[in-house]
């Protein structure tokens, strides 16, 4: 191919490529490549001079192939895609080269490998380059509304914002109420304002937002559909109560005999059979729970059917299914504490005085168990020495690995709970770092130290006993003071570890959304991306992206959800370039394509009175099993063509000349 | 080749979605392994085609790494379900040409860029161990 | 005290690295939850095992070396189940123990004896009598068990646990 | 009827014959065949501090003869038995060594083989035995003596290798007691360390720790105190005269048994056969309240 012009441009990365191999060594052993016209080597590729030159050499040289051999695609495609379109070419006409990633990044000890390992890489995108062409891409509408699964702090805020932006928005709630953790906290640290007073106004403007929807009870059980044109199925469980009817009086819920344990308040204290979730539940409408409801295993009561006074109680109802269309989803399902009772040392579980930061919250909420008296479980007596102990579970390679980034506020806050309902209490922060790095907590931090009876100790307790009276012994290791002490506490509070929800991993799979090493949402680029995914058109909202307070919850939410109003506002999506296509001269019309198509995007057609394979372009996504499956080479991937990737292949495996 | 030691020559075909971002990750977490893999891009393991494994073979490389996302993972579905297969079925062919060891399947998800790192030092050793294997000389010879 | 950075030696820590793989000691982020667990500092406070990984991370073991205080640790292996960071102390205590020797420092007295009796008889002690408490002798012919043998008898055997142990004689 | 190499490692053999008696004498009543194996000898761990290779060679040494004889390994001490399946391991991992250990052992005509089982006392008596097995035995039950399971460390520790109980909550050890009708329960540091590798460094220091295990007992009520380990033994049993003295508290007295012997006494064994003469802790406590006369 005579009329192949083909500009090759090495990046230096600053010193992260040029540290290791000489671009300049591989540009010039790129200029000496087939149908290579110009080969340059430049400091920061991506940047404005950077681009510009790209720009100038394709209208210099009539380029029209361009090769970058810089940082993965997955950074800088879209990059230098636009300056090819900015100087008239198609954008599929590049190449990216991935040589620091994939080379310079991991093969430093190496550096004449990794300069030959470049070349390589290089010449064979050159031959590669050869055998693009020219792509188009179509535009698709987008359906202008989103789907925000979880109501939490991080769901309520990006379905507001983006209900506010007239957007049409489906809250999916698994519990019967919006709310989350943070309608579980007492107070936020660290302003110590109560949480549900500033988080219930909110609740209710979700629940009276004309553009929002709220599916309570209810979970995802189905994705399918693609960015800007999703469809959704939300099971709505069976609450066996017509909230339809129901006026969330209450009268069902007093008169109920039935006793549970009470999950809102994390185990501690009893709630009935027929149920609120808390007392400012929204939506406010009750749910039985069958196992614990006397009809449902033993026959008998019907209490609140007989009281009910709109007649609302439905024993029979029955799962039913909602199907949405919508054009995004914001994932927002927040966290789970890590299960302590896997930390045997610290006998959660087995002794009743240990409890987690979060049984303490329940305890402290005026609202909660003990009316916001903090007590031992064991006995109910006042704590007269408190121990709160960080990163229990966290910065663990035995349990979780990361930070929680927010125990040490959240102990600091802890500390105020228990001096406030017991001021003569002595209270014990044992930490290892106190990372007080938020807006205020620093302050915060400082005013703590100085209150009465409130120690610091640096050190972390490795076994917890309990003594005969429920007291809990151990010792800790102080290296501040250089002593072993010795405690003996009535109350241990556990600041413990955050993982992502049980329930994440069943929704990732169907969302089709990456993880990280901690099993939270993996986001698109981790610093200028946290709020995308790998998945078009899907969003992340707090903490299943990764461990966050409410401040940072809040912001991260907020700016998925401008995130994803920039994405539902544009109107419309492009189509995958890599699609499949059909050489119909070639195509036996055999239908193996059919059979391995995994979105039934190809159909066999008579034509010219023959059978030949068809692509429905709306329907493909890309993946390319078809052409992969071909006996003859007819169905072909854009940008994946056989020939394409055989070049390449042929290339690496017989390595530069 | 210098100096007599043996440095295999491997192609890695990687798809987009988890093991392309594995293999990043490996990178932005500057966590070493051998420089002999030389990795390609695919949209998805099941676009990899016997063609494509066995020309790597015939054209010099040593050995030939496939990577998807874990089964179950699949940004298309069952992409990798269908690699499976396919590679089931290619190892039946390899094994008759005595290249079965040459050839592997693994899942490298995105965040596991600490495992990429050590199946690729893996199977460069266990190529190593091999030896080289001069296909293109042999068929050229011939 | 002072520290000067020059003292610094890294070499102490390879070698520990080598002896104690695949635990990381670079990993000890100084919680001290080892030494809130561990055994011996509970009657011996001067011991704690995450000021020995501290110091051997920076190679400065020659105080813990001249002191003798690694062989308190009463290897009861809870620092290294506790340790956050798959540390390991107690590896690290036995390495350093084995450093010790090899830089030619003595062992306590006991540990002398039992090398020579597994060296010469394959086992910590010889058979010794017993008394009971109505202070009669045991031994294992009136108790009427099997006669021990020495286990090694080959030359080679000896030779091996020589060389291996033999330094500390 | 499961057959087992009988290994005694050093303590045993040399000193703490009771345990060797109780159980050579109870075992095969269990439906356990022991074949002897006086080849073994010191399984090295006490000598890791001095070369952690020379220890390795010992352990790799023992699995290798043990390899070749085709049985399985019963150790009756906690130390043996964390040595041999931590020597597994390490052999396993480490290639270098693996090499250099073979070589050591084929200059005296072992070839190195580590593919050998490796089991402890508690675990032939909790899955082997079987707790419904020991029940129906018993025939003399503990009745109404609360015994304090004593495992020691490394029946517990290190987590990296099997062990024959989880280091958190150990049960296997009160379940065999509760067959044998005792009563058992928590009290604190039950997984705790008796000292006894502390005593060629300080046996002042070692006491100390082992009086604070058997005050912790003792203020939990308990009548009695068992365990599966020599060291342990040494330390709780022989030793409890000189604790007492050195920590100045006459209270810290409590009987203590061999888990081997408390079956034995429990299946009717008289305490001669369980080497019960041979315990220097006021055993006969409990014995007086069985009926049974030491001198039997």
């Amino acid at each position: 191919m005579s009329d192949v012009r083909v500009g090759v441009y090495i990046c230096h990365c600053g010193k992260n490529i040029a540290g290791v191999i000489n671009p300049a060594k591989v540009a010039e052993f790129a200029s000496k490549l087939p149908n290579v016209v110009v080969a340059r080597d430049y400091m920061y590729m991506c940047s404005s001079p950077g681009q510009s030159l790209i720009e100038e050499d394709i209208k210099k040289y009539n380029l029209n192939r361009v090769i970058v051999a810089a940082c993965s695609p997955r950074m800088h495609e879209p990059t230098f895609q636009a300056v090819l379109k900015r100087a008239g070419l198609n954008p599929w006409l590049l190449q990216m080269v991935n040589i620091r990633e994939h080379d310079t990044w991991v093969h430093e000890d190496t550096p004449d490998k990794a300069e030959e390992k470049a070349k390589e890489l290089v010449a064979a995108a050159v031959a590669r380059a050869t055998h693009l062409y020219e792509i188009t891409t179509e535009k698709a509408p987008v359906v202008k509304s989103a789907l925000v699964i979880g109501g939490g702090i991080a769901g309520i805020r990006a379905a507001l914002d983006l209900a506010n932006a007239g957007i049409k928005v489906y809250l999916v709630e698994k519990r019967q109420s919006i709310g989350g953790r943070m309608a579980q906290l007492d107070k936020t640290f660290p302003t110590l304002d109560c949480s549900k007073c500033i988080l219930t106004p909110l609740m209710v403007d979700v629940a009276r937002h004309p553009n929002i929807e709220i599916y309570a009870y209810s979970e995802v059980v189905d994705v399918s559909g693609s960015a800007g044109d999703f469809k959704v199925k939300i099971k709505l469980k069976p609450t066996y109560v017509d909230w339809s009817k129901c006026t969330g009086c209450g009268t069902c819920v007093e008169k109920c005999p039935g006793k549970a344990p009470n999950e809102f308040d994390e185990g501690l204290g009893f709630r009935k059979a027929i149920y609120f979730e808390f007392a400012q539940a929204v939506p406010r409408r009750p749910v039985i729970d069958p196992r614990y409801c006397l009809w449902f295993t033993k026959g008998i009561c019907r209490v609140c059917s007989k009281v009910c006074p709109v007649g609302a109680i439905d024993y029979e109802q029955k799962e039913r299914y909602v199907e949405l269309n919508v054009g995004a989803i914001v994932v927002a399902i927040g966290y789970e504490i890590y299960d302590m009772t896997k930390m045997v040392e610290y006998g959660y579980g087995k002794f009743k005085n240990v409890i987690t930061g979060l049984q303490l919250e329940r305890l402290s909420d005026a609202d909660g168990p003990t009316k916001g008296r903090i007590v031992r479980l064991s006995d109910g007596r006042e704590p007269k020495t408190v121990a709160i102990v960080l990163c229990a579970g966290s910065r663990d390679e035995k349990h979780v690995r990361y930070c929680c980034r927010f125990g040490c506020a959240a102990a600091l806050k802890h500390v105020y709970y228990v001096k406030h309902a017991v001021p003569d209490a002595k209270v014990l922060v044992l930490y290892t770092d106190v990372r007080a790095f938020g807006k205020g907590f620093e302050e915060f931090y400082q005013k703590v130290r100085s209150w009465d009876d409130v120690y610091f100790i640096r050190g972390r307790p490795a076994e917890i006993f309990e003594d005969k009276d429920g007291s809990l012994i151990f010792d800790v290791y102080d290296s501040n003071t250089n002593q072993l002490i010795n405690v003996r506490a009535d109350l241990v509070v556990l600041e413990s570890a955050v993982v992502p929800p049980k329930d994440w991993e069943p929704l990732r799979r169907l969302l089709k959304v990456s993880c990280d090493p901690g099993g939270f949402a993996l986001e698109l680029h981790p610093k200028l991306r946290p709020f995308e995914t790998t998945a078009d058109g899907i969003f992340l909202a707090g903490t299943i992206q990764g461990p966050k307070d409410i401040p940072d919850t809040v912001a991260h939410a907020a700016a998925a959800a401008a995130v994803a109003i920039g994405f539902l506002l544009k109107g419309y999506v492009e189509s995958v370039p890599y699609l499949a296509t059909v050489n119909e001269d070639l195509c036996s019309g055999c239908g193996l394509c059919v059979s391995v198509c995994p979105y039934d995007a190809i159909t066999i057609e008579e034509k010219e009175g023959r059978r030949v394979a068809k692509v429905n372009v709306i329907r493909c996504k890309g993946c390319g099993a078809c052409a992969a499956t071909c006996p003859s080479g007819a169905m072909q991937q854009h940008y994946f063509t056989d020939t394409q990737i055989l070049s390449e292949v042929s290339t690496l495996a017989g390595g530069a000349k | 080749m210098s100096e007599g030691v043996f440095e295999p020559r491997i192609v890695v075909f990687a798809c987009n979605w988890c093991s392309y971002a594995g293999i990043d990750l490996a990178g932005t977490s500057r966590i070493k392994y051998p420089h002999n893999v030389r990795i390609i891009k695919v949209m998805c393991s099941g676009r990899v085609n016997p063609e494509m494994v066995l020309k790597a073979l015939v054209d010099g490389a040593d050995g030939v790494l496939i990577t998807g996302c874990h089964p179950g993972d699949c940004h298309y579905i069952s992409g990798n379900y269908k690699t499976m297969r396919r590679y089931f079925l290619l190892r039946k062919l390899l094994k008759q040409l005595g290249l079965e060891e040459r050839v592997r399947l693994e899942w490298i998800s995105a965040s596991e860029g600490e495992r990429w790192a050590r199946v690729a030092t893996d199977f460069v050793e266990h190529i190593r161990r091999l030896g080289p294997l001069k296909l293109k000389e042999v068929m050229s010879s011939e | 005290m002072s520290l000067d950075v020059r003292l610094i030696d890294k070499k102490i820590l390879e070698d520990v690295i080598e002896l104690v793989k695949p635990h990381t000691p670079q990993y000890c982020y100084q919680c001290a939850k080892c030494t809130s667990a561990c055994s011996t500092s509970k009657v011996l406070p001067e011991y704690k095992p995450h000021l020995i990984v501290a110091l051997t991370r920076l190679g400065l073991i020659k105080e813990l070396l001249n002191s003798g205080i690694i062989w308190a640790c009463s290897e009861c292996w809870k620092c290294a189940e506790y340790c956050p960071q798959n540390v390991a102390p107690v590896e690290v205590v036995i390495a350093l123990k084995n450093l010790a020797i090899a830089m030619g420092y003595k062992p306590p007295e006991d540990l002398k004896v039992m090398a020579k009796n597994v060296i010469e008889l394959g086992y910590i002690s010889p058979p010794i009598e017993v008394l009971s408490k109505e202070f009669e002798m045991y031994s294992r012919t009136t108790l009427e068990l099997p006669p021990l043998i020495k286990p090694y008898i080959n030359t080679e055997a000896v030779n091996n646990l020589r060389k291996l142990f033999g330094g500390v004689l | 009827m499961s057959k087992f190499l009988l290994f005694l490692g050093c303590t045993i053999p040399t000193k703490q014959y009771a345990y060797e008696i109780s159980a050579r004498n109870v075992l095969p009543r269990l439906g356990i065949e022991l074949v002897d194996f006086p080849e073994a000898g010191c399984c090295g761990f006490p000598l890791k501090g001095i070369n952690k290779k020379g220890w390795v060679y010992m352990s790799a040494r023992i699995l290798s003869i043990a390899a070749k004889k085709g049985l399985p390994i019963l150790a009756l001490c906690n130390g043996c038995d964390t040595s041999l399946r931590k020597i597994k391991d390490i052999l396993k991992h480490d290639e270098v060594l693996r090499n250099e250990i073979a070589e050591l052992l084929s200059r005296e005509g072992i070839k190195l083989n580590f593919n050998v089982d490796v089991y402890h006392t508690i675990e032939v008596l909790h899955d082997f035995v079987g707790i419904e097995r020991i029940k129906a035995l018993v025939v003399r039950p503990l009745k109404g003596i609360k015994i304090a399971s004593y495992p020691g460390c490394h029946m517990l520790r290190p987590t990296d290798i099997p062990r024959p109980e989880p280091s958190g909550e150990p049960k296997k050890f009160d379940s065999i007691l509760s067959a044998l009708g005792a009563e058992v329960g928590y009290y604190p540091d039950k997984g705790g360390c008796c000292g006894a590798t502390m005593l060629p460094y300080s046996p002042k220091h070692a006491f100390k720790l082992t009086a604070i295990k058997i005050k912790n007992m003792k203020d939990f009520g308990f009548q009695a105190t068992t365990t599966s380990c020599p060291y342990c033994m040494e330390m709780l049993d022989s030793k409890q005269d000189a604790i007492r003295a050195e920590v100045g508290d006459d209270t810290l007295s409590i009987p203590v048994f061999y888990i081997t012997q408390l079956v034995g006494l429990a299946i009717g064994l008289k305490p001669k056969e369980l080497g019960l003469n041979l315990n220097l802790s006021p055993v006969e406590e409990v014995l007086e309240r069985l009926g049974v006369s030491i001198y039997e």
